[in-house]
């Protein structure tokens, strides 16, 4: 048994005793025999604090990981970033992990501010005007930018360009089925083709760049967006943005994107935080999802932060609410917030130039390799996808042999592109790596 | 004496100084007044790749003219700033945080460690199953573990939070009735559930209707009656519910509920209460929502992340999230499949994995047995908290609580014009953080309290006490110190309208000049 | 109202509660305080071994009738507690410490990191080396460093701390004369000298030999000639001395020890200032002691570990302490070995490793072009702040400082009647650590002031007006403020005198109710 | 080059123009040419922080860990112990780490209340009465208890068990050398056995359990010593101490121990911690060494900790200090208090008991192996030797290619007593692992 409580017998008795009560088991005596369960829970005993790690241990050692096991050229929505040391050190305190949500301003300026940095600092990297203090992940953020676009221009229509991460495209039309209508944007050459006439569309979701690295015309589907009347929601990548134009810059009205590469390891998927941007226009105060941290003063007019425009939420709003989010990722957006104050403007730069030329690097040396052929045409960032001769899934478990863990496998996601993988440079792969990858690589195809 | 007047380095350039700790109460500048052009922080490992510029690299109407402004700071100066942060807000770590509903117990410190091993921290989310076999094992045994406390019978643990979780079982309630050829439209939801509820359902495109609830403070079981119909999807229960108080008469709501069609959904935020000692399915839910951020230790964050795995009888199992990591009883490996009717995936990967492995780790450490005591000594927590203050605040439903008990402090206020606000205000100065303020909806003046099992008879004690000193003091003086509290934070009263009215969502650069002004000495 | 009075739960019995954190100004209890008879937090792994008794183990006159009286806490509680204390403490990572001689630098995390590797942390020190080559390495390559660094040909990395490091070089000192056949007796050591020095000498089995200062604050070079004889051992010597000012006649300094047969012995706590820019070895010293937890980023942990490495000339190489990490070079390993006339041993064993480890790491990062342009930017700082006090306080010593410099509120406490120690805390109050107060001893109310590079220029000038304001402040007050100081910390003023006169070191049962009873609330 | 210095090139240039110099170059000036170093430090250029990691990294691989790495049976003063997640996690918090000595007692009552409750425990290991705030390990330790003795006797002959450990011995040569004449106590079946004469002894130094694991007789020594007017200085095993009787309880006059267990990772043998307690007697207040934190009260008559008796000290006392000892150990103690608080009286104890059932365990199972003989005789507790046939050295080479440390060869250190390993088993150690060492120390003895 754990000891997590540190009540002694005594004590017990003792409160009990208080109660009149005989016995534990007498504070649940009003509850009905019918339902109560006799003879405890069905689950193993409880087990001492190493024991516990040692499981722990084995089960981790029961996973090949991408990061201190494998050398990864994964992407694909989740990348392998370096970690400076002082995100953990700082991101670990404990009065930022184990205190809750920041209804108390005057016990929680720490957290509040904290997220109040952050805000500030997804819309410099958005090239918008408001943010919110976070979402679970990119594909909720996606969620809530169409949420938001039907709420703001009453319409139910949303048009999702093909290329964006399948994953999301699921969870979008899994959690707005009941109420929107889903349109598939296809892709031509890597990149969307928009129809002509997006009829009465609330919404258009592009990715810049797009699941296949490709650098979409983001400024165009703004322009087609608002002709239409719809608002352009782009997911945008935030590494990206260290060099791209801002999807604000290009017309997009609402941005959501992935945190993970700012300071959160790969973790298997989570958890990660998902960014959300905007305009400064009439819907914030009544449609934008999430919590949201503004400058205020205190009694003695003094700087301060408090969780703001709740009227929007659940606990107020209640059945009207348009989002319900409440607990969200905040301990992750604080981290993100410290690594991109770590990064600076022009770290940011170098980190994704330093992606750019990785990936260029890679590209060059495995489109050398007989067979290998660009999968798609359009101009890319740091991630890209190659059309390998024969089945892409024997490639890379004959890669992950030899210990690669060469990318991902396209198939079950774009049949149409054929045998091809999708790999992603950051700044942690090395030049002799990629060269001892590419030779492997080549080995691989025989 | 006379002195040169020389701050050569002051100024509008940015770069403010600042040094002191919440050792007293000092303002802290925003990062971005912090900065300086030109200083940083950041290094990258060399790797030897061709320094190929910019425009080699992206295409010219591509290329940004800057990069995002952000602040440039020396980690030194980073490190400052966020640890003086950090002393700027209170945590479970530091003391009893007894805020109802949101279960702030301890988190062992050995969840820390499980969740940073790098052999789970290190796996990339769309590796081959052939290299996660650890991570799908963790996965399902703590799936079944959670099918065990909640007495279901399989459970996704893709939900980000409680109220993801909410949306998917809902969603799952949708599939249930779609796939059985009979869409419905109404949810019914107590009067004093929680806003994530009515919320959730709006989203998963059902409408609320409120039950209300009677003197007790549980389902009017006659209004439940008349509301209960063909068209109503299902009943959303917290039990306990906000109130603390057991639904004792759960047996004949889910009869009626289920006579009508309808399934059950069960608000695990509070399932704290009850482990080992009632569980969800035997009480006749299909549909169950977990907080892993409450009940199994996984820290709050400040506001996240959580996990909010959702759990449900047999005959919801084919409409589950995928895919779902399971174990193949013929080869012995551990796979990810889809359901063959799943309502779809409702997270980017796997749900809050690392998240997920705390509560694997603190389920293990407990056990079974610890679990149960775990939820005993959370009631007994309660009740005693509840008898030690019972002359000291209106108990409007004065059953026997659970693991939290609903105080309204209406007579502090008809005494003294003091409200529950002031009142958790001037709690903060003894020592405690509030218990939660004005919910649920149907208690006037409502607190909230919520001692949990890891706090000592020796703190909930000190509680009890606090609360009397502080109702005899309002008393005494009025509410003067109430209102004027809190009066040790690192800031006063906080102006939550102004907030809103002046809406200030980002720092901007004009501010900072301002602000110097405002704050003309780092003593106050 | 009336209210039962029922504090069931409290009482001599222990397992007091508490809850508060800095958030506030609250008494703190003791661990013991805490105890509650039963509770625990321990638990151990499941080994599986046969469970005797202890009777079956021990003979019964070794055995103890009771285990050592030890509190009894609950997790939670011992993490609230230690969390809460933290709390009371300044330190770097929350603001400027301008602590003189101290060199209270930020430490990169990137230190932390390199210093809990695994790999190094599970090395047992008495590992044959075959097994521990890659610590081997790491202690080779940081004496090499530290000897580029100092321009000395070998060092021991031994030493635990500063002051163990001089007696280590005092006493290879020693063993050089013996081995000449020409045992001394005497030390020299200027006044301005760090108190460990002379002590270190005592040690050491000499003794000590004030040398005066002169006017500049610099050795008297004419009471130096005086006082060099053949019985002079050696001359210790701090430079930059204690007064942050560069020794400028060193090289006759060195010509007239050595002449007289004396060694030259370098107490390198100030090493921070010359980093690049002048070598102890190329101003003619023979010994040299670094503190690697100043010069070198190694934390102070509130008073230690630190690491005190000595390295030597040439000449006294084959006295160094053994075992000694090195390379040999036909097989390429690295292996232990005692020099031939080894002093002996120092430490029980390799030296504090893992405070070498961050030493290691803090130089490869900065690497040879980062370390002077630390030492330039520590002299930097140091020289502007001075400039910007020079009409504050009075400069007793105004030649141009190094990396710190010593002022003197004697002019504030003529005016006033305010002491460099009121000054001191009422600069608490502004959110800076005071500087090191009357030392060295030479100087009258002495504030010894050192910035250190990491400090902003911003954050540099910010200090300067906190100084021009409390003396301003105590121009016009009369010093009522800064006698008063600190009114925003933890605790006021701390009685010194009636700790000593008192002694209470340690906690007794006796304590816990007379405490409880001084702390009537936890609101001050 | 790291980044070290806030500083712009902007910002300096104005420092600089501030202070009227042209240069950095120029802050130099006054420091005669010859002595200055042209063309700064012969030491490579900075690295990245991710480089110097990853050097870091190749150096940890290169050492074979006796924790994470091979399985351990070595002890010789320095033992592998479960560490509680607390530990570090409260260890690490920066306001511990990056605080200096608590000289501003108001700015520091976190470091010095946690060095009072270390105090505090340390007399409860010990049964004594005053306790400092940590030396620097078990050897410094040693030194400065017989350094008390001699001043507090004003005598200059200590009598030092040969069963110390030899590294201790040699530390106490090296260091009192100058000052104390030190004489050896030979052993007698693994105990010391002490002369009849012991002279003008200022001071006994014994070790208990002894370097071989045995329990010496603490009281004869004590007897012994105060008979010749000597103390007793005893370097105990504070985790002995969970289930032997205490130094004090047995006549001790000084204890010292290493802390090293409660908390702190091996690291290659520092830092340590060095405990130190002794009788509340007349020579405290002159000649106790090291930091002592006491309490006292704030100007509100508030409790409140404080460093006292600093008239001992050498900031103070200069040239007549009885010990230069400043920096010490404060950041290990604080863990070892927080270990120890862990504990508790049941947990310590119990923590005794299994390293002791552990040890005999092990021991019974190598005796059955033929060859293998008890080195000593004397009761043991959780560390013993044994002798093997043959050279030890030998047997542990071969053992460390299966995977064991096996223990410590004693040849160097204990000639006399033939082929023989010293081995440890602390709780750490399973049966398992126990029994599959002893049937790969039986195939390494052929
Ligand atoms: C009763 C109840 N239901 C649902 C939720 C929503 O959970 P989450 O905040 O994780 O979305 C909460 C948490 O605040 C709750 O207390
Ligand atoms: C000039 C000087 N010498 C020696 C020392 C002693 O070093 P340590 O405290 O590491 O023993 C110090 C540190 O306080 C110092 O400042």
């Amino acid at each position: 048994m754990g000891h997590s409580v540190p009540h002694t017998d005594a004590e017990i008795a003792a409160m009990l005793d208080f109660l009149g009560l005989a016995s534990l088991d007498d504070l649940y005596a009003h509850i009905p025999d019918a339902v109560r369960l006799a003879g405890g829970l069905d689950v193993a005993p409880g087990a001492a604090e190493s024991d516990v790690l040692a499981e722990i241990d084995a089960l981790a050692a029961a996973n090949r990981p991408a990061v201190g096991g494998l050398v990864s050229f994964a992407g694909f929505g989740a990348y392998e970033h370096e970690r400076p040391a002082v995100v953990p050190a700082l991101t670990m305190r404990s009065e930022f992990v184990t205190s809750y949500t920041p209804y108390q301003p005057e016990l929680s300026q720490g957290v509040l501010q904290a997220l109040f940095e952050y805000q500030s600092m997804v819309c410099a990297l958005f090239g918008l005007d408001v943010a919110n203090a976070s979402l679970y992940d990119a594909a909720s953020a996606a969620v809530e930018g169409l949420n938001l676009a039907a709420a703001a221009t009453k319409r139910r229509v949303a048009w999702i360009s093909r290329a964006v991460h399948p994953n999301i495209r699921e969870v979008v039309r899994t959690l707005t089925g009941p109420r929107l209508e889903l349109r598939e944007a296809p892709l031509v050459d890597g990149r969307t083709e928009w129809p002509d006439d997006l009829g009465e569309a609330a919404a258009l979701l592009v990715a810049y760049p797009n699941v296949l690295g490709c650098l979409e015309d983001v400024a165009d589907a703004a322009r087609r967006a608002h002709d239409a009347g719809a608002l352009l929601v782009a997911q945008a990548d935030p590494v990206a943005a260290g060099l791209l134009r801002s999807v604000g810059s290009l017309g997009a009205d609402v941005a959501v994107g992935e945190g993970q590469p700012f300071g959160t390891p790969l973790g298997f998927g989570g958890p990660y935080v998902g960014l959300f941007a905007t305009r400064n226009a009439p819907y914030v105060r009544r449609w934008l999802p999430g919590r949201l941290v503004g400058e205020t003063v205190d009694a003695d007019n003094r700087r301060a932060y408090v969780l703001t425009l709740s009227t929007r939420e659940q606990h107020i709003r209640r059945a009207e609410a348009s989002s319900n989010v409440c607990t969200n990722q905040t301990l992750i957006a604080i981290a993100a917030a410290i690594h991109l104050a770590w990064l600076g403007p022009h770290g940011l730069r170098e980190l994704a130039l330093r992606c750019a030329r990785g990936a260029r690097y890679t590209r060059e040396q495995l489109l050398r390799i007989p067979g290998v052929e660009p999968a798609v045409d359009a101009p890319t960032l740091y991630e890209f996808a190659l059309r390998t001769p024969g089945p892409a899934a024997v490639v890379l478990e004959r890669l992950a042999e030899e210990g690669y863990l060469g990318g991902v496998d396209l198939a079950p996601h774009y049949p149409e592109l054929g045998d091809a993988i999708l790999l992603a440079v950051t700044e942690t792969r090395t030049r002799a790596e990629v060269d001892d990858f590419a030779s492997t690589f080549e080995k691989a195809l025989r | 004496m006379t002195r040169k007047p020389q701050p050569v380095l002051t100024g509008p350039s940015g770069g403010q100084a600042w040094s002191a700790s919440v050792i007293g109460r000092h303002h802290e500048p925003v990062v971005y007044e912090l900065s300086s052009p030109g200083r940083r922080s950041w290094s990258f490992r060399t790797t030897g790749m061709p320094e190929w510029d910019a425009t080699d690299l992206v295409p010219a109407d591509h290329l940004a003219d800057e990069p995002p402004a952000l602040p440039e700071v020396s980690e030194r100066d980073l490190v400052a700033h966020v640890t003086r942060l950090t002393q700027r807000n209170y945590s479970v770590d530091l003391g009893a945080y007894p805020l109802g509903s949101c279960t702030m117990k301890y988190n062992p410190k050995l969840c820390d460690v499980a969740s940073s091993v790098p052999g789970l921290t290190g796996v990339h989310p769309a590796q081959p199953g052939e290299q996660t076999q650890g991570w799908l094992r963790l996965l399902v045994e703590l799936e079944d573990a959670l099918c065990r406390i909640t007495g279901m019978a399989a459970a996704t643990l893709q939900p980000a939070a409680g109220a993801q979780g909410e949306l998917t079982g809902l969603l799952l309630m949708r599939a249930w009735h779609d796939a059985a050829g009979s869409p419905r439209t109404k949810v019914l939801i107590p009067d004093s559930a929680h806003g994530t509820n009515p919320a959730s359902v709006t989203l998963a495109g059902y409408q609320t209707v409120e039950v209300p609830s009677d003197r007790r403070g549980l389902v009017d079981l006659d209004a439940l009656r008349t509301l209960v119909d063909d068209d109503v999807a299902g009943l959303m229960l917290t039990n306990p519910n906000t109130l603390g108080l057991f639904e004792t008469d759960i047996v004949e709501i889910a009869r009626l509920v289920h006579e009508a069609g309808g399934l059950l959904y069960y608000d695990g935020a509070n399932l704290n209460a009850i482990l080992g000692e009632v569980r969800p399915g035997d009480m006749g839910f299909d549909i169950v929502h977990m907080n892993l951020h409450k009940t199994f230790a996984v820290p709050h964050g400040g506001g996240g992340p959580g996990a909010g795995p959702v759990a449900v009888a047999p005959r919801l199992v084919e409409f589950l999230p995928g895919p779902r990591p399971q174990l193949d009883p013929e080869t012995n490996r551990y796979t990810l499949t889809t359901p063959p009717r799943s309502i779809g995936r409702i997270h980017g990967w796997h749900g809050n994995a690392l998240a997920l492995a705390r509560a694997y780790a603190y389920i293990r450490a407990n056990g079974g047995d610890g679990l149960q005591l775990v939820a005993q000594t959370a009631v007994l927590n309660a009740r005693y908290l509840k008898e030690r203050v019972r002359d000291v605040f209106d108990l409007p439903y004065d059953e026997p609580c659970m693991h939290e008990f609903v105080a309204s402090a209406a007579n502090v206020k008809r005494a003294t014009g003091v409200k529950a606000l002031d009142l958790a205000k001037r709690l903060i100065e003894e020592g405690f953080h509030p218990p939660t303020m004005y919910f649920p909806l149907i208690v006037d003046e409502a607190l909230m309290v919520e001692p949990t099992e890891t706090e000592s008879p020796q703190t909930v004690e000190a509680m009890a006490q606090a609360f009397e000193r502080i109702v005899t003091e309002a008393e005494a003086d009025g509410g003067a110190a109430a209102r004027a509290a809190p009066r040790t934070t690192p800031v006063s009263r906080v102006d939550e309208v102004q907030a809103a009215k002046k809406l200030r969502l980002r720092w901007t650069p004009d501010e900072e000049r301002s602000t110097a002004a405002r704050v003309p000495s780092p003593l106050h």
